[in-house]
C-alpha cells in the first residue's frame, strides 16, 4: 500500500492543527526554522541536476527531443535508459550550469513544448510497458507571454492527465527545486518522494511574500509559512518517502545523491512492478483522491 | 432566453447612495437596475462584468433547480497560515463580505429541463483560489455526475491555488485532473465555462481538461498573470494579452459565448455532445419516428436522448 | 460491403491497362477529354464550400475552434451539428469568397493546426460515438517556412492514423477541390465519395505539368493524365460513390447540391451504423490496405 | 563499429576517370575508396552524400543476414501516363540505372544479431518516389513484422508521391499510415530513418509516425520542398530550412545521428524500446541473475530480452 498523502479516515480524526500546535509554535516546528536554509541549499548551483544524476546512473542514455508541434524545450530533459536489465523513460527538468547552458535550457523553467515532449514520450513508455523516472527541479514553468499563448496551462493540465492514464509504473523524484504546477506536471506519480534538501512548493517563497506581505523581501517568512520542505512534506504525509542527502547536502557528493536515487528508484519499482497496471492506476487515483484537509460536520478530515 | 439575474451588490466603498457606479472598461455610469438586466453586461462597452456565484447559478440553472451538493465542506487550517493576518480570519472574512462557504459552489440543476452538475467559482472568495475545498468539492460533484450521467458544467473564475494551503492547494490541481480523467472514461460530457479571470492552478488544471471550453468575452485567461510575467521576465504585454479573444485565436479555447447567449449554448453543446440532438430550442428529435435502422450510433443516440429529455431521468441502475 | 478501391484478387485478374486501351487512346477516354473543364468547375468561385453545406443541412451547427497548442486555423472549420435525430461532428475545408475571407481562410490551404484542430475534435467525436462527416475542399496543404517548422509533414500523418483509429462512423466527400495531402488528411474515411465536378489528384496539374513537363502550361495535359476526375477516380474504384451535381454544377443551385450530399450522407450512415465500431474499423483497413495496382509474378494485380 | 560498405559507383558523367569528384557542399576532391572508408561522409566537411539502397543495407544489416521480402512485386502503369515518356520507360531506365526493382526494398536482417524487418528507400530510382508497388511492401514489411515480432526501421529518401501512378500513389500515404497503426497496436517498435532528401508523401505518411524518429546529419525533411515554397507563396527561406538540425530544434525528430553511429543507435533504440536492455554493446543484463521481483514490466522485460538475444529466435506460435 502506498503512503497515504493528507489521509482521509472519518474514523481515524486526528487534528493536525492540535498536533502540530504541541510541537511547540509555527516557527518552531520540526522543519520550518531551517526552512530558508533548505530552499537555498535546493537552488544551490553546485547541486546535482538531472543530467548530473543520468551520468551517473544511466551511462546508457539515449535522449529523446521535441513535441512534434513546434519545438524541443531544453528546459525537460528526456530519453531511454538501459537500467538494471529493464528500461527506463528518464524525463526531468534541466536547469544550467553556467551561463550559456542556463540560457539554454530557460534556467529550467518550461515552455508548453516541455510538457508536451513529455507526454509525447509518456505515451510512447506506456505503449512498450516502460517505466517512467521523472526528476523535478524546476523554479516553476517559464511565465512568459508566448508560452502563454502556446497554452502554458492546458499543457501543464494534459501532462497531469497523461501521467494519470499511465498503466506503467511511475516515480517522481524532487531533487531540487519543487517549483508550482511547472514541477507539478511531472509529478503526478506512484510514488513522489523528495530529496531531504529538496523543496516543493505551491508558489515560489518570494513570490508568496510579495502577494501575501507586499513585500518579497519577506521570502523567508513565506518559506517557513508555506510547508515546503521534505520535512514539512513528509508531516503532511504529501510525499511517500524523504531521501537523505550525502552530509551537508547533495551538492558535496553528486555520486553519492545518485547512488541513494538510485536505491529509492529500485525499492518503487521492486514495489510497483509486482501490481498489475490497473491496480497502479487504481491506486494512483485513489492517492490523489485523498488529497487535502477539510472541515465537514465540525470535524478536521485529511 | 429571457433570463434575469438578481445582482447582489457586495461591492462596498465607492458606490453612490443609488449604488450606481462607473464601468471599468469604459468609465459610464451604470446603475444597478439595469446592469441586472443585462446580465452585468456593460450596455456601453459590453464588458462583462464579473458574476456572484448566486448570479452565476441564477443566470444558468431553472428557476428553483440548483440544489447544492458537499454544502458542509469548509476550510480546515492544515499549515497553521499566518501572514499578515491567520487564514482562519481571511476564511471567516470572505464568508462574511460573500455569504457564500467556499470559492466553488457545487450542485445540481436543470438547465431548458436537462439535468446537469454544476460547479460554480466566486472570484470574490479569497480571489477564487483553488485549496483543499475547492478540490474536494470538484471531486464529489464529478462522483455524482458519473452515478447519475448528468453533464458536467463548471464555470471558472480563479486567482489560482490557495497560498495559505501550501501545496495541499497545489495538488488539487492533480486532484481535480484525475477527476476529469474518471468523467472521460464513462464519458459524461464536461463543458468548462472560463469567466473573467480564470488563472494560475485552475488553467493549468479542470478548467483546460473539459470537453468543450467555453470563454466569455473580454476574460482574462492565463497560467502566469501578466504581473508575473512584466516582474519576472520583462516582457512587454501586447494589446489584449491573454484576454478571450487571444486565446480563441491561439487554438486555446473553443469558442467565446457572449453572456445572454451562454445558457442556451451550453445546452445545445451538452445536447449534441450526449449523442443526439437534445436541446429544448430544437427538439428536432420529436420529428423522428424512431430509430430508421437496428443498432449502432444512432439508436445509441437515441436511447439517450430519451432518458434525457425525461425530466424523470435516475441514475442508470447497477 | 464497401466499394474495394484498387481491388486486389488474385483469382479475379483484370488487365485495367488492356480495359482501358480497349476503350480508346488516353485523350479519349470516359472522363478524361473533359478533366481540364472539370477542374475549373471544381475550382469555381461560387461552387458552394463547406460553410454553404453546412448553412444549409445543419441549421443548429455549432463551431469548435482551435488545436489547443498554437493557433485556430480558419482554413478548416469544424463542428457539432444537429441532424436528423443525431449529433455529427462536421469538418471540412473552407476556402474564402471575398478577397478579405480568402485571405482569412488562407485560400483553404490548412496549417499544421488545421490537421491538428480536426484531430482533437475526431477524438472528441469517437468518445461520444459521434459519425464523423468531412468536406474536402483544398488546392493542399500551405506550403510556408512557419507550416513547415510547426510540422506539416507530422500534422497530416497523424491526421491518417486519427482517422484510422476512429471507431465511430466516418464519411468523406470531396466537394470541388482534393489537392493532394492536404485533402486526403481528411479523407480516410468509410466512406469517401466525390461530386460529379470534383477533382481530387495526387498533385495540381500546374504543379505537375511543371514538374514532368518543366512548363506549367502544360497543365490541361497534366489533368487528363492524372485522372482526377470523378469519372476517373471511380473507374479506378478510389471512390465508394460518385455524387451527381445539378445540372450545369453544383454553383448554380447550392440549395440542390447541399440534398445531394445530405442524401448520400443518410445512405452511408444508414449502413454504417448497424455496423459495430470494430468491424467499420476492419473494413477501412482492408479497403485502404488494398489500395495499389501492381504486377506480381508477370500478372498485374489491382 | 568498424562497418565498411562497398560503394556502388552509378554516378554517371562528370567524374574523372578514376571515379573522383568533387563535394557538392565543400568542393574538395574526393577519392571513391577513401570515401567509402568514411561511409560516403566527406572527410572535409563531414556532409552525408547519399547512400544506394544497396550501401544502405550493406551499412546497416550484419554481413550475410539480408534477405529481400516482396521482391517480385514490380509496378504496373495503370493510368497510361505518358508525359515526355511513357511511364514504364521511366521505370525501366531507373531499373536499368540503379540495378533495383522499384524506389523501396524491404527485407529481413540482422543488426548485431538483432533480427529486424528493413526497408530502405534509393532516391535514384525515380526520386524515391512513393507508388503502389512501395506501399505494398511496406504493409507486407509490417506484416512481416507484426508476425515475427521483429522490430521495423525505415531508412527513408523520397521526393514524395509519384505522380505517374495519380491518386494511387496519395492514398498510398493512408495505406501507410495504416500500417503503421497495426503495429502500434501490437506493439512492435518502429524506428525511421530519415535522410537526404525525405519529402513529401513519405514525409506526411509512415516516415514521421515511428516511434522514435533519426535524422542524418543536413538531411532535407519537409513536406513542401524548398522550391514550392518560393515558387507558390514567395517566401524567403531562412539559412538551413528543414534541414534534419531545423527540425531538431522544431521538435520534430528525436535526434540526429551521424552515419558511421547509425547502425549502434538503431540497435540501443530498438532493444530498449523492446522492454529491456538489449544491445550487444551494453549487454547489462548477463550481470543479473534474474528478475528479482515476480511478475510485472520487469519479468516482461526479461522475457522479451531473451527471446531477443537469442538468435534462434523465431516467430511467437498462435
Ligand atoms: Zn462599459
Ligand atoms: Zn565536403
Amino acid at each position: 500500500m502506498p503512503t497515504l498523502p493528507g489521509v482521509h479516515l472519518k474514523d481515524e480524526i486526528t487534528k493536525i492543527s492540535q498536533r502540530l500546535r504541541e510541537l511547540g509554535g509555527a516557527g518552531e516546528r520540526r522543519g520550518r526554522s531551517d526552512a530558508w536554509e533548505k530552499v537555498k541549499l535546493a537552488r544551490h548551483a553546485e547541486r546535482p541536476y538531472t543530467l548530473d544524476y543520468i551520468e551517473q546512473m544511466f551511462p546508457g542514455f539515449i535522449e529523446l527531443r521535441g513535441d512534434r508541434c513546434f519545438a524541443d524545450d531544453p528546459a525537460i530533459v528526456a530519453g531511454l535508459a538501459a537500467y538494471q536489465g529493464r528500461t527506463l523513460m528518464v524525463i526531468g527538468h534541466q536547469k544550467g550550469r553556467d551561463l550559456s547552458s542556463r540560457t539554454y535550457r530557460n534556467f529550467g523553467m518550461p515552455r508548453p513544448e516541455g510538457y508536451r515532449k513529455a507526454q509525447r514520450l509518456m505515451r510512447l513508455a506506456d505503449k512498450f510497458g516502460i517505466p517512467v523516472l521523472t526528476l523535478i527541479d524546476t523554479p516553476g514553468a517559464y511565465p512568459g507571454v508566448a508560452a502563454e499563448e502556446r497554452g502554458q496551462g492546458g499543457a501543464i493540465a494534459r501532462s497531469l492527465v497523461t501521467m494519470a492514464r499511465l498503466g506503467v509504473p511511475t516515480v517522481a523524484i524532487i531533487i531540487g527545486e519543487g517549483g508550482s504546477g511547472g514541477a507539478l506536471a511531472l509529478a503526478l506519480a506512484d510514488r513522489v518522494m523528495m530529496l531531504e534538501n529538496s523543496i516543493y512548493s505551491v508558489s515560489s517563497p518570494e513570490a508568496c511574500a510579495s502577494i501575501l506581505w507586499k513585500d518579497a523581501a519577506e521570502a523567508e517568512l513565506a518559506a517557513r509559512a508555506l510547508m515546503l520542505t521534505s520535512d514539512d512534506l513528509d508531516e503532511l504525509q504529501l510525499v511517500d518517502a524523504v531521501l537523505p542527502e550525502p552530509r551537508g547536502g547533495a551538492h558535496r557528493d553528486h555520486a553519492a545523491a545518485a547512488r541513494i536515487v538510485k536505491e529509492a528508484l529500485e525499492d518503487s519499482l521492486r514495489e510497483l512492478e509486482l501490481m498489475h497496471p490497473q491496480e497502479r492506476r487504481r491506486e494512483r487515483f485513489e492517492k490523489f483522491r485523498r488529497v487535502g484537509v477539510w472541515r465537514e460536520d465540525g470535524l478536521t478530515l485529511f | 432566453m429571457a433570463q434575469r439575474i438578481s445582482v447582489d451588490i457586495s461591492r462596498r466603498g465607492d458606490n453612490e447612495p443609488d449604488g450606481s457606479f462607473n464601468c471599468p472598461a469604459c468609465g459610464q455610469r451604470l446603475n444597478p437596475g439595469e446592469l441586472a438586466e443585462n446580465l452585468k453586461v456593460c450596455p456601453h462597452c459590453e464588458r462583462h462584468l464579473s458574476l456572484t456565484a448566486g448570479e452565476r447559478i441564477g443566470l444558468l440553472a431553472d428557476e428553483g433547480s440548483w440544489s447544492e451538493l458537499s454544502a458542509s465542506l469548509r476550510s480546515a487550517d492544515p499549515l497553521e497560515f499566518f501572514d499578515l493576518r491567520p487564514y482562519f480570519e481571511r476564511i471567516e472574512e470572505a464568508e462574511y463580505d460573500t455569504g457564500l462557504t467556499e470559492a466553488m459552489l457545487a450542485g445540481t440543476a436543470r438547465m431548458h429541463k436537462m439535468e446537469v452538475v454544476l460547479v460554480v467559482m466566486d472570484f470574490r472568495f479569497m480571489g477564487g483560489s483553488m485549496g483543499s475545498v475547492v478540490g474536494e468539492r470538484f471531486w464529489r460533484a464529478v462522483e455524482h455526475a458519473i452515478e447519475t450521467r448528468f453533464p458536467l458544467v463548471a464555470v471558472c473564475a480563479s486567482g489560482g491555488a490557495r497560498m495559505q494551503e501550501g501545496m495541499l492547494s497545489l495538488l488539487q490541481m492533480a486532484k481535480t485532473a484525475c477527476a476529469t480523467e474518471l468523467l472521460s472514461e464513462v464519458p459524461v460530457p464536461f463543458v468548462s465555462v472560463l469567466t473573467h479571470p480564470t488563472t494560475g492552478g485552475v488553467m493549468a488544471s479542470f478548467a483546460t481538461l473539459a470537453d468543450v471550453i467555453m470563454a466569455e468575452p473580454g476574460a482574462l485567461l492565463c497560467f502566469s498573470g501578466p504581473r508575473v510575467i512584466e516582474q519576472t521576465v520583462k516582457e512587454k504585454l501586447p494589446e489584449g494579452f491573454g484576454r478571450a479573444e487571444s486565446n480563441l485565436e491561439h487554438g486555446q479555447v473553443d469558442m467565446i459565448v457572449p453572456r445572454h447567449e451562454l445558457k442556451d449554448r451550453l445546452v445545445q453543446v451538452l445536447g449534441m455532445l450526449e449523442g443526439g440532438v437534445a436541446c429544448a430550442l430544437q427538439p428536432l428529435w420529436e420529428e423522428e419516428a424512431g430509430p430508421p435502422g437496428g443498432g449502432g450510433a444512432l439508436a445509441k443516440a437515441f436511447g439517450r436522448i430519451k432518458s434525457f429529455a425525461n425530466p424523470s431521468r435516475r441514475p442508470p441502475q447497477g
